[in-house]
Protein backbone atom coordinates (compact mmCIF):
# COMPACT_ATOMS: atom_id res chain seq x y z
CA UNK A 1 0.00 0.00 0.00
CA UNK A 2 1.75 3.33 -1.26
CA UNK A 3 2.52 5.92 0.99
CA UNK A 4 -0.16 8.37 -0.57
CA UNK A 5 -3.00 6.06 -0.41
CA UNK A 6 -2.51 5.62 3.78
CA UNK A 7 -2.12 9.01 4.06
CA UNK A 8 -5.88 9.71 1.96
CA UNK A 9 -6.88 6.82 4.06
CA UNK A 10 -6.08 8.26 7.72
CA UNK A 11 -7.34 11.60 6.77
CA UNK A 12 -10.78 10.61 5.64
CA UNK A 13 -11.17 8.36 9.06
CA UNK A 14 -9.61 11.52 11.06
CA UNK A 15 -11.77 13.56 9.77
CA UNK A 16 -14.57 11.77 10.42
CA UNK A 17 -13.30 10.83 13.81
CA UNK A 18 -12.66 14.97 14.91
CA UNK A 19 -16.40 15.37 13.06
CA UNK A 20 -18.20 12.99 15.34
CA UNK A 21 -15.83 14.45 18.13
CA UNK A 22 -17.28 18.33 17.78
CA UNK A 23 -20.60 16.49 17.96
CA UNK A 24 -19.86 14.89 21.61
CA UNK A 25 -18.73 18.17 22.44
CA UNK A 26 -21.19 20.94 21.44
CA UNK A 27 -24.23 18.81 22.03
CA UNK A 28 -26.88 19.90 23.65
CA UNK A 29 -28.39 16.26 25.05
CA UNK A 30 -27.21 13.29 26.71
CA UNK A 31 -29.22 11.28 23.25
CA UNK A 32 -26.97 13.26 20.78
CA UNK A 33 -23.79 12.54 22.79
CA UNK A 34 -24.84 9.08 23.11
CA UNK A 35 -24.99 9.07 19.42
CA UNK A 36 -22.01 10.90 18.52
CA UNK A 37 -20.19 7.98 21.13
CA UNK A 38 -21.02 5.25 19.04
CA UNK A 39 -20.47 7.00 16.03
CA UNK A 40 -16.71 8.17 17.32
CA UNK A 41 -15.99 4.76 19.00
CA UNK A 42 -16.71 2.81 15.45
CA UNK A 43 -14.57 5.24 13.34
CA UNK A 44 -11.76 4.66 15.67
CA UNK A 45 -11.89 1.29 15.62
CA UNK A 46 -11.20 1.06 11.64
CA UNK A 47 -8.49 3.32 12.63
CA UNK A 48 -6.91 0.82 14.82
CA UNK A 49 -6.87 -1.64 12.38
CA UNK A 50 -5.75 0.76 9.83
CA UNK A 51 -3.09 1.63 12.02
CA UNK A 52 -2.22 -2.01 13.14
CA UNK A 53 -1.92 -2.72 9.42
CA UNK A 54 0.59 0.20 8.22
CA UNK A 55 2.43 -0.95 12.04
CA UNK A 56 2.46 -4.47 10.50
CA UNK A 57 1.45 -6.03 13.75
CA UNK A 58 -1.07 -8.62 13.32
CA UNK A 59 -1.41 -9.19 17.64
CA UNK A 60 -2.88 -5.82 17.89
CA UNK A 61 -6.03 -7.11 16.19
CA UNK A 62 -6.86 -8.31 19.48
CA UNK A 63 -7.03 -5.15 21.41
CA UNK A 64 -9.01 -4.30 18.11
CA UNK A 65 -11.11 -7.37 18.76
CA UNK A 66 -11.94 -6.46 22.97
CA UNK A 67 -12.49 -2.77 22.11
CA UNK A 68 -14.91 -3.38 19.10
CA UNK A 69 -16.70 -6.05 21.04
CA UNK A 70 -16.93 -4.23 24.79
CA UNK A 71 -17.54 -0.69 23.82
CA UNK A 72 -20.76 -1.13 22.89
CA UNK A 73 -21.59 -2.36 26.40
CA UNK A 74 -20.99 1.30 27.37
CA UNK A 75 -23.26 2.71 24.73
CA UNK A 76 -26.07 0.04 26.16
CA UNK A 77 -25.88 0.98 29.15
CA UNK A 78 -26.33 4.42 28.12
CA UNK A 79 -29.30 3.43 26.75
CA UNK A 80 -30.63 1.41 29.33
CA UNK A 81 -30.33 3.95 31.81
CA UNK A 82 -32.29 6.11 29.19
CA UNK A 83 -35.20 4.19 29.19
CA UNK A 84 -35.05 3.92 33.34
CA UNK A 85 -34.28 0.54 33.35
CA UNK A 86 -30.89 0.80 35.37
CA UNK B 1 -3.84 -11.70 -7.23
CA UNK B 2 -3.25 -8.01 -8.22
CA UNK B 3 -6.65 -8.07 -9.09
CA UNK B 4 -7.50 -8.95 -5.51
CA UNK B 5 -5.17 -6.31 -4.37
CA UNK B 6 -6.57 -3.76 -6.42
CA UNK B 7 -9.87 -4.54 -5.16
CA UNK B 8 -8.76 -4.55 -1.78
CA UNK B 9 -7.81 -0.79 -2.18
CA UNK B 10 -11.25 0.23 -3.62
CA UNK B 11 -12.83 -1.70 -1.05
CA UNK B 12 -10.73 0.14 1.66
CA UNK B 13 -11.38 4.03 -0.23
CA UNK B 14 -15.07 3.20 0.11
CA UNK B 15 -15.23 2.21 3.51
CA UNK B 16 -12.84 5.58 4.78
CA UNK B 17 -15.09 7.68 2.79
CA UNK B 18 -18.16 6.03 4.23
CA UNK B 19 -16.66 6.64 7.63
CA UNK B 20 -15.96 10.47 6.83
CA UNK B 21 -19.38 10.84 5.31
CA UNK B 22 -21.14 9.10 8.49
CA UNK B 23 -19.06 11.66 10.77
CA UNK B 24 -19.76 14.59 8.36
CA UNK B 25 -23.52 13.56 9.06
CA UNK B 26 -23.18 13.10 13.10
CA UNK B 27 -21.77 16.69 12.90
CA UNK B 28 -24.34 18.26 10.28
CA UNK B 29 -27.95 16.79 10.35
CA UNK B 30 -30.13 18.22 12.16
CA UNK B 31 -31.56 16.51 14.85
CA UNK B 32 -31.00 13.22 17.22
CA UNK B 33 -32.66 10.94 14.93
CA UNK B 34 -30.85 12.25 11.76
CA UNK B 35 -27.83 11.70 13.30
CA UNK B 36 -28.86 8.26 14.68
CA UNK B 37 -29.27 7.68 10.83
CA UNK B 38 -25.54 8.85 9.60
CA UNK B 39 -23.81 7.48 12.86
CA UNK B 40 -25.04 3.79 12.77
CA UNK B 41 -25.75 2.60 9.35
CA UNK B 42 -23.25 4.00 7.32
CA UNK B 43 -20.67 2.89 10.29
CA UNK B 44 -21.46 -0.05 9.92
CA UNK B 45 -21.19 -0.50 5.69
CA UNK B 46 -17.73 1.41 5.80
CA UNK B 47 -16.43 -1.16 8.83
CA UNK B 48 -17.57 -4.28 6.50
CA UNK B 49 -15.96 -2.78 3.58
CA UNK B 50 -12.94 -1.40 5.47
CA UNK B 51 -11.85 -4.78 7.15
CA UNK B 52 -12.56 -6.94 3.81
CA UNK B 53 -10.46 -4.39 1.68
CA UNK B 54 -8.00 -5.01 4.11
CA UNK B 55 -8.23 -9.07 4.45
CA UNK B 56 -7.66 -8.96 0.62
CA UNK B 57 -4.71 -7.01 0.69
CA UNK B 58 -3.20 -8.92 3.65
CA UNK B 59 -4.67 -12.39 3.26
CA UNK B 60 -3.05 -14.34 6.18
CA UNK B 61 -5.08 -11.63 8.40
CA UNK B 62 -8.18 -12.41 6.76
CA UNK B 63 -9.74 -14.45 9.58
CA UNK B 64 -9.15 -12.69 12.64
CA UNK B 65 -10.30 -9.32 10.20
CA UNK B 66 -13.76 -11.33 9.80
CA UNK B 67 -14.27 -12.01 13.13
CA UNK B 68 -13.92 -8.17 13.95
CA UNK B 69 -16.60 -7.41 11.03
CA UNK B 70 -18.82 -10.56 12.59
CA UNK B 71 -18.56 -8.50 16.38
CA UNK B 72 -19.37 -5.17 14.58
CA UNK B 73 -22.46 -6.66 12.83
CA UNK B 74 -23.74 -8.32 15.72
CA UNK B 75 -23.12 -5.18 18.16
CA UNK B 76 -23.72 -2.32 16.65
CA UNK B 77 -26.94 -2.55 15.15
CA UNK B 78 -28.00 -3.63 19.06
CA UNK B 79 -26.96 -0.68 20.42
CA UNK B 80 -28.55 1.65 17.93
CA UNK B 81 -31.54 -0.15 18.61
CA UNK B 82 -31.90 0.22 22.26
CA UNK B 83 -30.61 4.19 21.70
CA UNK B 84 -33.53 4.99 19.41
CA UNK B 85 -36.11 2.99 22.04
CA UNK B 86 -34.33 5.30 25.02
CA UNK B 87 -34.13 8.49 23.10
CA UNK B 88 -38.10 7.72 21.71
CA UNK B 89 -38.94 8.27 25.58
CA UNK B 90 -37.44 11.35 25.91
CA UNK B 91 -39.83 14.21 25.40
CA UNK B 92 -37.36 17.30 24.06
CA UNK B 93 -35.97 14.76 21.38
CA UNK B 94 -39.23 15.07 19.98
CA UNK B 95 -38.94 16.70 16.46
CA UNK B 96 -41.68 19.77 16.06
CA UNK B 97 -42.80 18.21 12.40
CA UNK B 98 -43.96 14.51 13.61
CA UNK B 99 -46.74 13.44 11.48
CA UNK B 100 -47.09 9.95 12.70
CA UNK B 101 -45.23 7.94 15.28
CA UNK B 102 -46.05 3.80 14.80
CA UNK B 103 -43.61 3.02 17.98
CA UNK B 104 -45.95 5.17 20.36
CA UNK B 105 -48.79 3.49 19.28
CA UNK B 106 -47.14 0.03 19.12
CA UNK B 107 -46.19 0.98 22.80
CA UNK B 108 -49.41 1.75 23.97
CA UNK C 1 5.55 3.12 8.17
CA UNK C 2 5.97 6.79 8.29
CA UNK C 3 6.28 7.94 11.64
CA UNK C 4 4.51 11.57 10.81
CA UNK C 5 1.29 9.73 10.61
CA UNK C 6 1.40 8.18 14.08
CA UNK C 7 2.55 11.83 15.08
CA UNK C 8 -0.78 13.14 13.05
CA UNK C 9 -3.73 10.51 14.77
CA UNK C 10 -1.84 10.60 18.00
CA UNK C 11 -2.24 14.43 18.44
CA UNK C 12 -5.84 13.99 17.09
CA UNK C 13 -6.76 11.76 19.76
CA UNK C 14 -4.45 13.15 22.37
CA UNK C 15 -6.03 16.96 21.68
CA UNK C 16 -9.71 15.27 21.50
CA UNK C 17 -9.28 13.63 24.91
CA UNK C 18 -8.18 16.54 26.77
CA UNK C 19 -10.80 18.55 25.12
CA UNK C 20 -13.45 16.30 26.52
CA UNK C 21 -12.06 15.74 29.83
CA UNK C 22 -12.40 19.35 30.19
CA UNK C 23 -15.57 19.63 28.78
CA UNK C 24 -16.84 17.08 31.18
CA UNK C 25 -16.10 19.10 34.18
CA UNK C 26 -18.10 22.27 33.03
CA UNK C 27 -21.21 20.27 31.50
CA UNK C 28 -24.41 20.99 33.50
CA UNK C 29 -26.21 17.41 32.53
CA UNK C 30 -24.29 14.54 34.99
CA UNK C 31 -25.31 11.95 32.36
CA UNK C 32 -23.37 14.04 29.73
CA UNK C 33 -20.36 14.29 31.68
CA UNK C 34 -20.40 9.88 32.14
CA UNK C 35 -20.57 9.85 28.44
CA UNK C 36 -18.02 12.59 28.00
CA UNK C 37 -15.28 10.37 30.50
CA UNK C 38 -16.50 7.21 28.74
CA UNK C 39 -15.05 8.50 25.65
CA UNK C 40 -11.84 9.96 27.25
CA UNK C 41 -10.94 6.43 28.44
CA UNK C 42 -11.63 4.99 25.08
CA UNK C 43 -8.98 7.59 23.35
CA UNK C 44 -6.97 6.74 26.29
CA UNK C 45 -7.19 2.86 24.92
CA UNK C 46 -6.66 4.32 21.45
CA UNK C 47 -3.46 6.09 22.61
CA UNK C 48 -2.22 3.31 24.77
CA UNK C 49 -2.86 1.31 21.64
CA UNK C 50 -0.37 3.83 19.31
CA UNK C 51 2.31 3.64 21.93
CA UNK C 52 2.57 -0.06 21.47
CA UNK C 53 1.05 -1.34 25.01
CA UNK C 54 -1.59 -3.85 24.31
CA UNK C 55 -2.10 -5.48 27.51
CA UNK C 56 -2.82 -1.57 29.10
CA UNK C 57 -5.02 -1.02 26.26
CA UNK C 58 -6.73 -3.84 26.34
CA UNK C 59 -7.19 -3.30 30.18
CA UNK C 60 -8.38 -0.01 29.64
CA UNK C 61 -10.97 -0.73 26.88
CA UNK C 62 -12.48 -3.56 28.87
CA UNK C 63 -12.52 -1.48 32.42
CA UNK C 64 -12.69 2.18 31.21
CA UNK C 65 -15.28 1.26 28.65
CA UNK C 66 -17.55 -1.03 30.55
CA UNK C 67 -17.20 -1.54 33.53
CA UNK C 68 -16.41 2.03 34.80
CA UNK C 69 -19.14 3.61 32.63
CA UNK C 70 -21.99 1.30 34.17
CA UNK C 71 -20.49 1.77 37.81
CA UNK C 72 -20.81 5.35 37.65
CA UNK C 73 -24.68 4.98 36.24
CA UNK C 74 -25.57 2.92 39.02
CA UNK C 75 -24.53 5.22 41.31
CA UNK C 76 -26.03 8.37 39.35
CA UNK C 77 -29.46 6.38 39.44
CA UNK C 78 -28.78 5.91 43.29
CA UNK C 79 -28.40 9.45 43.85
CA UNK C 80 -31.50 10.25 41.79
CA UNK C 81 -33.94 8.30 43.66
CA UNK C 82 -33.09 9.84 47.13
CA UNK D 1 -13.91 32.76 33.97
CA UNK D 2 -13.59 29.26 35.05
CA UNK D 3 -14.12 28.20 31.65
CA UNK D 4 -11.04 30.48 30.87
CA UNK D 5 -8.95 28.72 33.60
CA UNK D 6 -9.57 25.27 32.33
CA UNK D 7 -8.37 26.45 28.36
CA UNK D 8 -5.37 27.61 30.18
CA UNK D 9 -4.72 24.49 31.64
CA UNK D 10 -5.73 22.60 28.81
CA UNK D 11 -3.35 24.94 26.29
CA UNK D 12 -0.65 23.77 29.38
CA UNK D 13 -1.54 20.24 29.05
CA UNK D 14 -1.25 20.48 24.70
CA UNK D 15 2.30 22.07 25.12
CA UNK D 16 3.03 19.00 27.66
CA UNK D 17 1.91 16.80 25.35
CA UNK D 18 3.89 18.25 22.62
CA UNK D 19 6.98 18.11 24.51
CA UNK D 20 6.92 14.29 25.12
CA UNK D 21 5.94 13.53 21.34
CA UNK D 22 9.04 15.00 20.44
CA UNK D 23 10.82 11.74 21.77
CA UNK D 24 7.17 9.49 20.52
CA UNK D 25 8.19 6.23 19.87
CA UNK D 26 11.56 5.86 20.11
CA UNK D 27 13.21 3.68 21.80
CA UNK D 28 14.41 5.35 25.17
CA UNK D 29 17.74 3.27 26.97
CA UNK D 30 16.59 1.01 29.37
CA UNK D 31 18.10 0.66 33.22
CA UNK D 32 19.92 -1.97 34.11
CA UNK D 33 17.80 -4.28 35.52
CA UNK D 34 15.24 -3.98 31.94
CA UNK D 35 18.43 -4.80 29.99
CA UNK D 36 18.79 -7.60 31.94
CA UNK D 37 14.71 -8.38 31.39
CA UNK D 38 14.98 -7.62 27.56
CA UNK D 39 18.23 -9.41 26.67
CA UNK D 40 17.81 -12.91 28.99
CA UNK D 41 13.93 -12.88 30.13
CA UNK D 42 13.36 -14.88 26.67
CA UNK D 43 15.92 -17.14 27.69
CA UNK D 44 14.80 -17.58 31.20
CA UNK D 45 11.24 -17.84 31.27
CA UNK D 46 10.47 -19.52 27.80
CA UNK D 47 7.43 -16.65 27.62
CA UNK D 48 7.19 -14.37 24.00
CA UNK D 49 4.75 -12.30 25.54
CA UNK D 50 7.76 -10.50 27.63
CA UNK D 51 4.89 -7.93 29.42
CA UNK D 52 3.06 -10.60 31.37
CA UNK D 53 6.47 -12.81 31.96
CA UNK D 54 7.70 -9.91 34.13
CA UNK D 55 4.45 -8.89 35.51
CA UNK D 56 3.99 -12.67 36.87
CA UNK D 57 7.05 -14.06 37.23
CA UNK D 58 10.18 -11.23 38.14
CA UNK D 59 7.77 -9.09 39.30
CA UNK D 60 5.32 -11.88 40.87
CA UNK D 61 5.40 -10.81 44.17
CA UNK D 62 4.31 -7.41 43.15
CA UNK D 63 1.22 -8.80 41.40
CA UNK D 64 0.70 -10.64 44.55
CA UNK D 65 0.32 -7.60 46.59
CA UNK D 66 -1.75 -5.97 43.86
CA UNK D 67 -4.27 -8.37 43.92
CA UNK D 68 -4.34 -8.39 47.29
CA UNK D 69 -5.13 -4.86 47.42
CA UNK D 70 -7.81 -5.27 44.57
CA UNK D 71 -9.50 -7.79 47.21
CA UNK D 72 -9.82 -5.27 50.11
CA UNK D 73 -11.01 -2.69 47.75
CA UNK D 74 -13.76 -5.20 46.35
CA UNK D 75 -14.65 -6.49 50.12
CA UNK D 76 -14.93 -2.94 51.06
CA UNK D 77 -17.33 -2.27 48.51
CA UNK D 78 -19.15 -5.05 48.64
CA UNK D 79 -19.48 -4.53 52.43
CA UNK D 80 -20.97 -0.88 51.97
CA UNK D 81 -22.85 -1.50 49.18
CA UNK D 82 -24.46 -4.61 50.96
CA UNK D 83 -26.27 -2.24 53.08
CA UNK D 84 -28.26 -0.07 50.15
CA UNK D 85 -28.45 -2.60 47.14
CA UNK D 86 -30.44 -1.05 44.08
CA UNK D 87 -32.86 -3.16 43.60
CA UNK D 88 -34.34 -5.13 40.25
CA UNK D 89 -34.54 -2.88 37.38
CA UNK D 90 -37.63 -0.77 36.92
CA UNK D 91 -38.68 -2.11 33.64
CA UNK D 92 -37.49 -5.09 31.39
CA UNK D 93 -35.37 -4.34 28.14
CA UNK D 94 -36.70 -4.89 24.58
CA UNK D 95 -36.91 -8.48 23.01
CA UNK D 96 -33.92 -7.46 20.17
CA UNK D 97 -31.86 -6.34 23.56
CA UNK D 98 -32.80 -9.38 25.57
CA UNK D 99 -31.57 -12.08 22.85
CA UNK D 100 -28.44 -10.16 22.69
CA UNK D 101 -28.26 -10.64 26.36
CA UNK D 102 -28.74 -14.12 25.99
CA UNK D 103 -26.42 -14.95 23.10
CA UNK D 104 -23.29 -12.46 23.36
CA UNK D 105 -21.86 -13.69 27.27
CA UNK D 106 -20.41 -16.79 25.40
CA UNK D 107 -18.43 -14.87 22.86
CA UNK D 108 -16.75 -12.67 25.60
CA UNK D 109 -16.61 -15.16 27.42
CA UNK D 110 -14.43 -17.33 25.13
CA UNK D 111 -12.64 -14.51 24.30
CA UNK D 112 -11.61 -13.58 28.19
CA UNK D 113 -10.72 -17.25 28.50
CA UNK D 114 -8.65 -16.94 25.19
CA UNK D 115 -6.74 -13.87 26.58
CA UNK D 116 -6.33 -15.22 29.66
CA UNK D 117 -4.85 -18.64 28.15
CA UNK D 118 -2.62 -16.91 25.63
CA UNK D 119 -0.66 -14.58 27.92
CA UNK D 120 2.46 -15.88 27.63
CA UNK D 121 2.02 -15.87 23.87
CA UNK D 122 -0.39 -12.84 22.88
CA UNK D 123 -0.75 -9.43 24.32
CA UNK D 124 -2.97 -9.98 27.75
CA UNK D 125 -2.80 -12.19 30.54
CA UNK D 126 -4.54 -12.21 33.50
CA UNK D 127 -5.72 -8.20 34.45
CA UNK D 128 -7.20 -7.99 31.06
CA UNK D 129 -8.47 -11.20 30.56
CA UNK D 130 -9.99 -10.90 34.35
CA UNK D 131 -11.50 -7.53 32.93
CA UNK D 132 -13.06 -9.28 29.86
CA UNK D 133 -14.51 -12.00 32.04
CA UNK D 134 -16.39 -9.58 34.39
CA UNK D 135 -17.84 -7.83 31.56
CA UNK D 136 -19.95 -10.66 29.95
CA UNK D 137 -20.95 -10.95 34.06
CA UNK D 138 -22.21 -7.16 33.23
CA UNK D 139 -23.68 -8.07 30.03
CA UNK D 140 -25.67 -10.00 32.22
CA UNK D 141 -26.48 -7.81 35.16
CA UNK D 142 -27.66 -5.40 33.01
CA UNK D 143 -30.91 -6.96 31.78
CA UNK D 144 -31.24 -9.66 34.49
CA UNK D 145 -34.79 -9.46 36.06
CA UNK D 146 -34.38 -11.90 38.59
CA UNK D 147 -31.53 -13.40 40.79
CA UNK D 148 -28.60 -14.56 38.59
CA UNK D 149 -27.15 -18.17 39.69
CA UNK D 150 -23.32 -17.49 39.62
CA UNK D 151 -23.45 -15.02 42.27
CA UNK D 152 -22.78 -17.63 45.37
CA UNK D 153 -19.65 -18.98 43.61
CA UNK D 154 -17.81 -15.85 43.24
CA UNK D 155 -16.36 -16.22 47.46
CA UNK D 156 -15.53 -19.39 46.21
CA UNK D 157 -13.75 -18.85 43.13
CA UNK D 158 -11.55 -15.68 44.26
CA UNK D 159 -10.64 -17.38 47.19
CA UNK D 160 -9.50 -21.03 45.46
CA UNK D 161 -7.70 -18.45 43.15
CA UNK D 162 -5.81 -16.42 45.42
CA UNK D 163 -4.73 -19.66 47.54
CA UNK D 164 -3.27 -21.45 44.34
CA UNK D 165 -1.51 -18.11 43.28
CA UNK D 166 -0.11 -18.54 46.91
CA UNK D 167 0.82 -22.00 46.69
CA UNK D 168 2.65 -22.25 42.88
CA UNK D 169 4.77 -18.92 44.41
CA UNK D 170 5.63 -21.64 47.65
CA UNK D 171 5.83 -24.46 44.73
CA UNK D 172 8.85 -22.44 43.81
CA UNK D 173 10.47 -21.54 47.20
CA UNK D 174 10.11 -25.22 48.47
CA UNK D 175 11.73 -26.49 45.24
CA UNK D 176 14.40 -24.07 43.94
CA UNK D 177 14.94 -21.80 46.83
CA UNK D 178 13.02 -18.81 45.60
CA UNK D 179 9.62 -17.77 45.43
CA UNK D 180 7.64 -18.10 42.37
CA UNK D 181 11.05 -19.40 40.53
CA UNK D 182 9.50 -20.41 36.97
CA UNK D 183 11.42 -23.10 36.28
CA UNK D 184 9.71 -25.50 38.41
CA UNK D 185 7.76 -26.95 35.73
CA UNK D 186 9.11 -27.28 31.97
CA UNK D 187 9.76 -24.73 29.71
CA UNK D 188 8.86 -26.08 27.16
CA UNK D 189 9.12 -24.66 23.15
CA UNK D 190 8.59 -21.23 23.26
CA UNK D 191 5.44 -20.28 20.84
CA UNK D 192 3.53 -22.76 22.10
CA UNK D 193 0.36 -23.09 24.46
CA UNK D 194 1.74 -25.47 27.32
CA UNK D 195 5.12 -23.88 27.56
CA UNK D 196 6.92 -21.59 29.65
CA UNK D 197 6.75 -22.96 33.17
CA UNK D 198 3.92 -21.87 35.29
CA UNK D 199 3.29 -18.18 34.03
CA UNK D 200 -0.26 -19.51 32.70
CA UNK D 201 -1.21 -21.34 35.45
CA UNK D 202 -0.07 -17.93 37.43
CA UNK D 203 -2.08 -16.50 34.90
CA UNK D 204 -4.89 -17.90 35.27
CA UNK D 205 -5.07 -17.58 38.82
CA UNK D 206 -4.61 -13.83 38.79
CA UNK D 207 -7.68 -14.01 35.92
CA UNK D 208 -10.09 -15.71 37.76
CA UNK D 209 -9.12 -13.71 41.07
CA UNK D 210 -9.83 -10.52 39.10
CA UNK D 211 -12.86 -11.76 37.02
CA UNK D 212 -14.52 -12.82 40.17
CA UNK D 213 -13.78 -9.66 42.52
CA UNK D 214 -14.97 -7.14 39.36
CA UNK D 215 -18.20 -9.19 38.95
CA UNK D 216 -18.97 -9.57 42.76
CA UNK D 217 -18.54 -5.85 43.27
CA UNK D 218 -21.06 -5.82 40.05
CA UNK D 219 -23.40 -8.39 41.53
CA UNK D 220 -23.07 -5.95 44.73
CA UNK D 221 -24.19 -3.01 43.26
CA UNK D 222 -27.77 -4.77 41.88
CA UNK D 223 -28.54 -7.15 44.57
CA UNK D 224 -26.43 -6.25 47.99
CA UNK D 225 -23.29 -8.58 49.10
CA UNK D 226 -25.10 -11.88 48.78
CA UNK D 227 -25.79 -13.44 51.99
CA UNK D 228 -28.35 -11.06 54.24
Amino acid sequence: MSNTFSLILLVLLGAGFAMAFIRLVIARTAGDRAVALDGATLISVDLMVLMAFLMGRSMLLDVVLVYALLSFLGVLAIARYLEGGL
Amino acid sequence: MILLSALGHVLLLIGAIFLCISGLGILRMPDVWNRMHAGTKATTLGSIAFMLGLGLIRPEWLPKLLVIALFIVLTNPVSSHALARAVHGVPEEKPDNLQRDDLQEADS
Amino acid sequence: MNPDFLLGIASVAGVSMIIAAVRAIFVRDLLSAIILVGFVSLTASVLFFLMDAPDVAITEASIGAGISTVIFLWGRSKVREE
Amino acid sequence: MRTFIAFLLALYLVFFAAAAFESFGEPQGLGRIAEHYAAEGFEEVGAINLVTAVVVTYRGLDTLGEVSVLFTAASAVILLLSVFPLGKPANKPSSIVLLTMKVLPGPILLFGGYIIAHGHLTPGGGFPGGAVVASAALLVLLGCTQEVGFAKWLTFAESMAGFSFAMLGFWGLLKLGQFLNNSVLFLGIPGQLLSAGIIPLISAAIGVKVASELSGILVAYRCGGGKE
